[in-house]
């Protein structure tokens, strides 16, 4: 597949041509992803605003409580308010989020910059080192992370982060390679601009701006990513309030307790809508502007 | 404004093959301004009615209209809609489905993505036969090969099996035409069948439209081209707006247009008109008011044009300043070659010289992949050539670095045919000047680079508000993006862009081959009126011979990658020598 | 304008795939070997029946001989690559078994899981985006919700869902993987759900466009139903960047694999790996990291030639 | 229902015939000859095809298996076991001294790799066969486990020519003379076994002789807790073992299911306190963390009264087990207290203690291999009620090996391991001073680093003591020594539930480590 496609495909950089489709007003679903995302980022940064208790409080006596007036969530095997926890788990579960996105993001740009400016031997390395990478599947990568470095929530997130550095690393230097070759670098050259200034001014703004598209995109997909970890046994640590740690601990009471694992799973699913609609949001109104 | 009933002239007994009575055609809410309304005419079997207007006047939807394809969220009304003479006002879907082929056939406005670039064009056309009727499969492709032969495109066995996308424009709009044809139907409608082409192939097709018509097929012709309309169409009908605004039998039309639009529009068009002589009307001069005593006799000039509909000189142009040598632009021997995937070569420039003196206008013309596009990368310095050299100004300019360049680069401006490309996309017009001309500024002491940030000084912004009053923009653009502006905008932001770092050669490549003639016009004068002023020296490249007989005053010809004719324009135009450009001449439509 | 259609050499682009399909190997086998080096622990100790074993100091070095390990580690990593280019993986620490027959005999679980897991896919997510394009403004907005949501289910909590619903609740469906086909269908559905969320999500796009492009409205004007614009036009462009992206998605299966294999007690790669990695089973970690590894070029190639007949434009390039 | 009671006897006539799948969420053993290594998922595997010496009946008593008598000599060096004339193993060959000499010899090879066999044999120093029914052990001490140490499956018989062929060839399919015969294993799946059907060797508390009645038993590895439920509420397998909590008492609850518990023998699941360094070398401070921890309410929400509250070292599978349930009360005041008065007053700004402005930390690495989810649930549980009085505790939830590596270089103060062995003996491997020392593999038992010479004694005393009275004396006080000295804390017998669906018959656990014995299992189906 060539960089190109790759890019078209997750509807980068598409500016088709005569597309005056301007979105009209903000839609309701888009409305809805907005107040989502403010009550979790309100729960990362100030969760004893959004649930005052203790999320690590234990209960023994009130364990296994189904939802209620009480506890919202229910309880769960130690007696602690799932409620409490979900909330409290949000600035983890969102921080590993962010942070292996910024990671991956991050190597993303290093690699993909690399390769669509300096091209030639670098660019044929670098796509080379990708398509290695690529052979290796996430899981995979992050597997062997973690076997070196010991599971937890700093590994989840390098490993997370690493394994989905190549997939960025093309869509940049794909995205590169194209606004390099733009009509309107050239103009600048016929203007008279010196290489220097053309990279600042034209090319990497045009190529890193979508990387904030990409950047709420990816988010959800690495909590969903970090999940997989933490039900694996190697993610996050309990008894830390992580999202999917709660959820893997849920798993083994579902016959009896659905809501442990529900709630958590609901979360999980809600942030990756929520980021994926605004981050696609974002991407029709700068594709449109 | 009243409607003007179109009635054939003449014409067989009979229901006439298409009858329509106030028709409007409106889109999204019910309030909205109908984008076609009260529109009546009529076409009669073996005759064709031309419908011309400016772009968004109506003319594509009208055609939709007629087929039943207005589209999900149109409101179609109508007296009469009828296809010999039975009615298609109210027809469901499924009835349509069955009409469409076969009683009507469109050929789409967009000819170059108008067949499925996956599927062999010989299925597309097939496909009009497999929904109407009960061919086998074997006897379908024998008609497809009768059909492409029909068309012009000989060698059907082998077409028939490639994708729009192995096909030349030219082919491709012929195969789109067989495939509208392909069941005979009594009425083909064709939206803009010539527009993209080049003037070779644009004679092809009408040669074959006249063929089609001449068996008695009602033939509805769309354009915008008057020169194309006059030579097949029967009769015409202007649309503005929506409206029909005036309509009669061809010559009539266009030899005494009535109407000030049919006016503007048979003053826009440049082939044969001279140098010099104003193409646009004045309305159409954009929203700024002439600022300049030039500008102002220009304008003045312009009406008088308008109201005889005859050429107008203009004031004479402005001597060339005495500086610097009088050869601007010299290339020699430029050769350039592509590799292919083959491993072969492909000399797409092969070894090109010419001349350009200061003030004058070089036209480059040739049909499409000549290398005129390569030859102004070329001199552009965007490409470096195997062979040859490129001087400017007298000094060298291909064999040095671009280091060594850059200081010359301000004298060298360039308009693109693709002006919205050309643009950051991200930039407003206000930053796109303001590089622009901080470029031109004062350079910074330390580095000798430009002061680039103090593009924002009073200066700055003077020179900023002079430039788009040079291109007659409204200062009320600055703060738009390209994506917001118009064809014809852009095109002016881009001359403005390339006039700031006032350039001595300007380098245009099609600056005006996407644009609507009534733009089109706009943008040749203010060419020709900053020429006037500026004593720019224009390389100007165009596959459209009209506009390049509008605008030099010397034309080369390419074909294949070489020159094989270079003239001054009037002996060019005048006494062909070449059998190339003989061939392109004559293929040339005209006004009567 | 017509481009002339330029056709490579069959046999060049052969070679160079096959030299390209053997670098990528022989970075994979590289990679894996000294990132396995670094995991702690000592490789006899796993030979020896893991840390747990009461393993002698001259057990350890006898064990140590005997697998090379205490040979200098570029010598090992030769000795390794030598294996490897001779089609042997070694053998298993944990299993004493050899790695290519091992791994072999889970590659086919695994491939038709993911396999049936891809197709069907596929097919939802053209069911889905052809269903939600030809309805309304709602159709298109449920259409679009449900493959947003399809996507971030993560597979175990999919997993788990899909049990309680048709195992337990509805008691339709087998919760661990069964000989019969009957087993297959929740481990499958559980791969092939949030891929189609984003097969779909990658299809509506240009499925759109595509319903708008000039040649679906000359279809119509020939006459052509909306439906077989849909079938005939439309869908084959739209599947066209999801064909290609197959390949990497085939990737991403792998990786899901180890969570379904583990949930539904299916035999197979993913689970494999996983107890490799648990117990330091160095050789079968490398054999299945390179038997993924050639499965994603193979898996390439195909995506490729499907591009290719899906697109004839790629052709000339 | 709780129907299945291990000797209950089945109702109805026996149906032969017919397939057994069974879903261990146990690992899947690397090596089915439990010789090599010696852990649980072997036992549960062995039990099926291998059968040892002796048996144990439900009270404790050793029973005949494949020695019908035994005696030991006065001075306790000397064992004659005279074994049964008509066993044969299942390849043809016929089982004698002979065959008992080779197994021994096979356990105590360096190169079978042996540890938990190798470990119960340690003080056997030869083997002679009197006669082909007769083999004389000779021990270098007198052993008064020996028995129970040659009831486990650890130590079952295997053909010596099935031996002979050796390690690689034996892993993956040993000959034993047990109900049912290994056809075949489809590595990271299922292994199948099939009846044997010249079988005549049960133990003497059998419920039937000859040949098994089931036809085959399928024995896959279902190692999520919630889909091996699921697929015994499906019908898809007929018995689970590692069954959790919610599913016993759901189960227990419906008709449908029947459920066995079988708490396996040996040591209880404790928490054992690392005495030799960091802040456990304190008695204090090791009593004010067993006071401050709130184990009966996590044990009875968690477990949901599947599990009981033990307050033992050992197992209640062993009749010599002491419980002393006054020391283990929950008692943060006393904690704090002690704690006070052992150097840790200050308390920090979150709460925990300090001394000299060291924070009291406990390093609390877990083996997710072998803790299941209750059990991780509990240390989180002990961990926040710790947390009350001032421990800071940190759960490090490690894979096998970084555990093990954890445990080598001493990087824990409290840990959690299980050790499974028939009788009170354990008690020597787990805490005499001599399980201190690692193995050059790093592996030890005594994890609390218990170094305590009199305890040393009393354990090694016991050992060889033969008179049952005076060795009951002897455990108690050494369990006393080791309770007293908090260097354990007790939370529940080792767990041990299946759960069978409703057509399974006749299954029960063997009462030596609580495997599974479907020799007298069929289904009313
Ligand atoms: N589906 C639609 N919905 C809303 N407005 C439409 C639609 N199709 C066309 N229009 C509007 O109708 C007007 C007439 O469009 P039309 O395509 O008929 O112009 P035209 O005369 O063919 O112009 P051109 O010469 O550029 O092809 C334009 O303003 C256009 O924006
Ligand atoms: N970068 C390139 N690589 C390979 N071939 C090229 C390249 N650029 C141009 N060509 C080829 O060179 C020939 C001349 O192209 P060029 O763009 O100069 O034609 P043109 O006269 O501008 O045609 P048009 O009127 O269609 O713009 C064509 O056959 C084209 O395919
Ligand atoms: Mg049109
Ligand atoms: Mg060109
Ligand atoms: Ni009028």
């Amino acid at each position: 597949m060539s960089d190109l496609e790759l890019q078209a495909e997750l509807g980068l950089g598409a500016r088709r041509q005569g597309a005056t489709r301007r979105p009209r007003r903000i839609a309701v679903a888009e409305g809805l992803a907005g107040a989502v995302a403010l009550f979790l980022v309100l729960s990362a940064v100030m969760p004893q605003l959004v649930a005052p208790g203790d999320p690590l409080a234990i209960d023994p006596l009130q364990a296994f409580q189904p939802p209620s007036l009480p506890h919202w969530f229910g309880t769960d095997e130690s007696g602690r308010d799932l409620y409490t926890r979900v909330v409290h788990g949000t600035g983890n579960s969102l921080l590993i989020g962010v942070l292996a996105t910024t990671i991956g993001l991050g190597l993303g740009v290093l690699l993909g910059t690399l390769a669509g400016m300096l091209g030639g031997f670098v660019d044929f390395t670098v796509n080379r080192v990708l398509e290695v990478l690529f052979a290796f599947p996430g899981l995979l990568l992050a597997l062997l992370v973690i076997l070196i470095y010991g599971p937890g929530v700093a590994t989840a997130t390098i490993a997370v982060g690493l394994s989905t550095a190549p997939g960025y690393a093309r869509i940049i230097r794909a995205q590169l390679v194209q606004v390099r070759s733009s009509a309107f670098v050239e103009a600048a050259t016929v203007q008279g601009l010196t290489p220097r200034r053309i990279l600042a001014r034209h090319i990497l703004p045009n190529t890193l701006a979508p990387l904030l598209v990409l950047a709420t995109l990816g988010v959800g997909q690495a909590i969903v990513w970090a999940t997989a970890l933490s039900y694996l046994g190697l993610g996050a640590q309990p008894p830390a309030a992580e999202w999917g740690a709660m959820l893997s601990a849920g798993r083994t009471y579902i016959t009896s307790a659905w809501w442990m694992s529900f709630f958590p799973g609901l979360f999980i699913v809600l942030t990756a809508v929520t980021a994926t609609t605004l981050g696609r949001a974002i991407e029709r109104r700068m594709r449109h502007a | 404004m009243s409607a003007h009933p179109v009635t054939p002239a003449a014409g067989p007994a009979g229901p006439p093959a298409l009858r329509v009575r106030n028709l409007s055609v409106g889109f999204g809410r019910s309030g909205a301004d109908p984008v076609v309304s009260g529109i009546s005419f009529e076409v009669a079997a073996g005759e064709c009615l031309a419908i011309v207007g400016e772009s968004g006047s109506g003319k594509s939807v009208t055609a939709r209209t007629l087929l039943g394809l207005a589209g999900a969220d149109a409101r179609v009304q109508a007296d009469e809609m009828s296809i010999a003479g039975a009615s298609v006002l109210a027809l469901s879907e499924a009835s349509w489905r069955r009409r469409r082929g076969r009683d009507v056939g469109l050929v789409l406005q967009d000819a170059l993505s108008s067949l499925d670039p996956l599927r062999p064009v010989g299925r597309e056309i097939a496909d009009s036969l497999r929904l109407h009727t009960t061919l086998a499969p074997a006897e379908r492709s024998s008609r497809v090969l009768e059909l492409l032969d029909s068309v012009g495109l000989p060698d059907g066995e082998l077409r028939s099996r490639q994708r729009s996308g192995e096909l030349s424009g030219g082919q491709r709009q012929r195969a789109l035409i067989a495939s509208a044809i392909a069941l005979d139907p009594p009425l083909l409608i064709a939206d803009e069948p010539t527009t993209a082409l080049d003037v070779t192939v644009q004679a092809q097709i009408l040669e074959l439209l006249e063929r089609i018509k001449r068996r008695g097929t009602a033939l509805i012709l769309i354009s915008h081209d008057l020169a194309v309309v006059s030579r097949i169409a029967d009769r015409v009908a202007v649309m503005s707006n929506g409206r029909i605004v005036e309509t009669g039998p061809t010559h009539e039309v266009l030899g005494r247009p009535r109407h000030a639009e049919t006016r503007a529009m048979v003053a826009a068009v440049p082939a044969g008109k001279p140098r010099g002589t104003l193409l646009a009307a004045p309305r159409a001069a954009g929203p700024a008011a002439p600022a300049t005593a030039a500008a102002a006799a220009a304008a003045a000039a312009a009406s008088a044009a308008t109201s005889a509909a005859t050429a107008t000189p203009r004031p004479a142009r402005a001597a060339a300043p005495d500086i610097g040598p009088a050869i601007v632009l010299e290339a020699t021997g430029l050769t350039k070659g592509f590799r292919m995937p083959g491993g072969t070569r492909l000399l797409a420039v092969d070894d090109v010289s010419f001349r350009l003196e200061r003030g004058t206008t070089l036209g480059i013309v040739g049909e499409s992949g000549s290398g005129k596009t390569t030859t102004a990368r070329l001199v552009l310095a965007l490409s470096a050539p195997d062979h040859g050299e490129v001087r400017v100004l007298g000094r060298p300019w291909s064999s040095v670095s671009e280091q060594d360049r850059r200081p010359l680069r301000t004298s060298v401006g360039a308009i693109y045919q693709d002006a919205l490309g050309s643009f950051d996309p991200r930039l407003s017009v206000r930053d796109i000047l303001r590089h622009a001309v901080a470029l031109d500024g004062p350079r910074r002491p330390d580095t000798g680079r430009p002061a680039l940030f103090g593009a924002h000084n009073g200066e700055a912004q003077a020179r900023v508000a002079e430039l788009l009053d040079r291109v007659r923009l409204s200062p009320a653009l600055l703060d738009r993006r390209p994506l917001e502006l118009s064809g014809g905008q852009r095109q002016r932001v881009g001359i403005a862009r390339a006039l700031a770092s006032r350039p001595q050669i300007l380098v245009c490549d099609e600056p005006v081959s996407a644009l609507d003639v009534g733009v089109q016009a706009q943008v040749l004068d203010l060419l020709d009126e900053l020429q006037r002023e500026l004593a720019l020296s224009l390389l100007f490249i165009s596959h459209d011979l009209g506009v390049v007989q509008h605008v030099s005053d010397r034309v080369a010809v390419m074909n294949e990658g070489r020159i094989v004719e270079q003239a001054d324009a009037p002996s060019f135009f005048a006494s062909p020598t070449h059998p190339y450009t003989r061939r392109l001449l004559s293929a040339v439509p005209r006004l009567p | 304008m017509a481009e002339p259609v330029r056709r490579t050499p069959a046999l060049r682009r052969l070679a160079a795939r096959l030299g390209g399909a053997v670098f990528v190997l022989w970075a994979v086998a590289t990679l894996t070997f000294f990132a396995v080096r670094l995991i702690p622990g000592d490789p006899a100790e796993a030979i020896l029946g893991g840390p747990g074993s009461q393993a002698s100091a001259e057990a350890l070095a006898s064990v140590r001989a005997e697998y090379g390990l205490d040979q200098p580690i570029l010598v090992q990593y030769l000795a390794q690559l030598g294996r490897l280019a001779g089609g042997d993986l070694g053998r298993s620490y944990a299993l004493k078994l050899d790695v290519g027959p091992l791994v072999l005999s889970q590659l086919g679980g695994t491939l038709v899981l993911a396999g049936l897991a891809l197709a069907l896919a596929w097919l939802i997510a053209l069911a889905l985006a052809t269903w939600s394009t030809r309805g309304g403004r709602i159709a298109a907005r449920v259409g679009s919700g449900l493959e947003i949501v399809a996507a971030s289910l993560p597979h175990f909590w999919l997993a788990t869902a899909l049990i309680v619903l048709f195992s337990i609740w509805l008691g339709v469906l087998p919760p661990i993987s069964t000989p019969g086909p009957a087993g297959l269908v929740l481990p499958v559905l559980t791969l092939a759900l949030p891929l189609a969320g984003f097969l779909g999500q990658i299809i509506r796009e240009p499925l759109l466009t595509a319903l708008e492009s000039p040649f679906v409205l000359s279809a119509l004007a020939r006459g052509e139903s909306a439906r077989g614009v849909r079938w005939n036009h439309a869908i084959r462009h739209a599947a066209i960047p999801a064909i290609s992206l197959s390949g990497w998605a085939f990737g991403s299966l792998i990786s899901g694999a180890v969570v379904v294999e583990t949930v539904f007690a299916r035999p197979g790669l993913g689970r494999t790996l996983l107890n490799a990695v648990t117990v330091r089973d160095v050789p079968v970690v490398i054999g299945v990291v390179m038997v993924v590894a050639v499965a994603y070029i193979l898996m390439t190639l195909l995506t490729d030639a499907a591009t290719r007949i899906a697109d004839p434009r790629t052709r000339a390039r | 229902g709780c129907t299945a009671e291990p000797d209950a006897p089945a109702t109805g006539k026996p149906v032969v015939g017919g397939t057994l799948t069974y879903a261990s969420g146990d690992a899947e053993p690397d090596c089915l000859d439990p010789h090599v290594g010696g852990n649980y998922p072997q036992a549960l595997t062995g039990t099926q095809f291998l059968e040892s010496l002796v048996s144990r009946d439900t009270t404790g008593t050793i029973i005949p298996w494949l020695a019908s008598e035994w005696s030991e000599s006065d001075d306790g060096l000397a064992w004659e076991f005279t074994l049964r004339d008509d066993v044969y193993f299942s390849d043809g060959s016929p089982f004698d001294a002979a065959a008992v000499q080779a197994n021994i010899a096979h356990l105590q090879d360096p190169a079978t790799g042996s540890s938990t066999g190798y470990l119960a044999l340690q003080k056997v120093t030869g083997t002679e066969a009197v006669s082909a029914t007769v083999v004389r052990l000779t021990l270098a001490e007198p052993d008064s486990a020996l028995l129970e140490s040659l009831s486990q499956p650890w130590l079952a018989m295997e053909s010596p020519e099935g031996l002979a062929r050796g390690m690689e060839e034996n892993c993956a399919a040993p000959v034993g003379t047990g109900p049912f015969v290994i056809k075949d294993w489809v590595k990271q799946d299922a292994i199948t076994f099939v009846r044997n059907d010249t079988y005549d060797s049960p133990p003497a508390d059998a419920g039937h002789e000859g040949p098994a009645y089931l036809e085959k038993i399928v024995w896959r590895f279902i190692p999520e807790s919630a889909s091996r439920y699921a697929a015994l509420q499906a019908g898809e397998v007929d018995v689970i073992d590692n069954a959790q909590p919610d599913t016993i008492v759901q189960a227990d609850k419906g008709d449908s299911i029947q459920h066995l518990d079988a708490p396996r023998p040996g040591a209880a699941n404790r928490i054992e306190l690392n005495s030799g360094t960091g802040p456990f070398t304190d008695p204090k401070v090791r009593e004010a963390f067993i006071r401050s921890a709130n184990v009966d309410d996590g044990v009875a929400s968690l477990f949901q009264g599947t599990a009981k509250r033990s307050s033992s070292a050992l197992s209640s599978a062993e009749a010599l087990g002491v419980s002393r349930p006054k020391l283990f009360e929950y008692d943060p005041k006393a904690a704090g207290k002690l704690l006070d008065s052992a150097g840790w007053s200050e308390t920090d700004a979150d709460g925990y203690r300090t001394r000299d402005g060291k924070r009291l930390t406990v390093r609390f690495p877990v083996s997710t291999n072998q803790s299941i989810p209750a059990e991780q649930s509990l240390f989180e549980q002990i961990q926040a009620t710790a947390k009350e009085t001032g421990f800071d505790v940190k759960i490090t939830p490690m894979d096998l090996s970084s555990w093990y590596g954890a445990l080598g270089s001493g990087d824990y103060d409290a840990v959690s391991a299980p050790y499974t062995k028939v009788g009170p003996d354990v008690l020597r491997i787990l805490y005499h001073s001599d399980g201190i020392t690692p193995a050059p593999s790093g592996y030890f038992a005594n994890h609390a680093q218990v170094n305590d010479p009199t305890l040393d004694e009393l354990l090694t005393e016991a050992g060889r003591e033969s008179d049952a009275g005076k060795r009951k004396a002897l455990y108690t006080e050494a369990q006393d020594r080791i309770l007293e000295g908090f260097y354990v804390l007790p939370l529940y017998d080792q767990q041990n539930h299946y759960l069978l669906g409703a057509d399974v018959e006749g299954a029960r656990a063997l009462p030596t480590v609580s495997t599974p014995t479907f020799y007298d299992a069929w289904l009313s189906r």
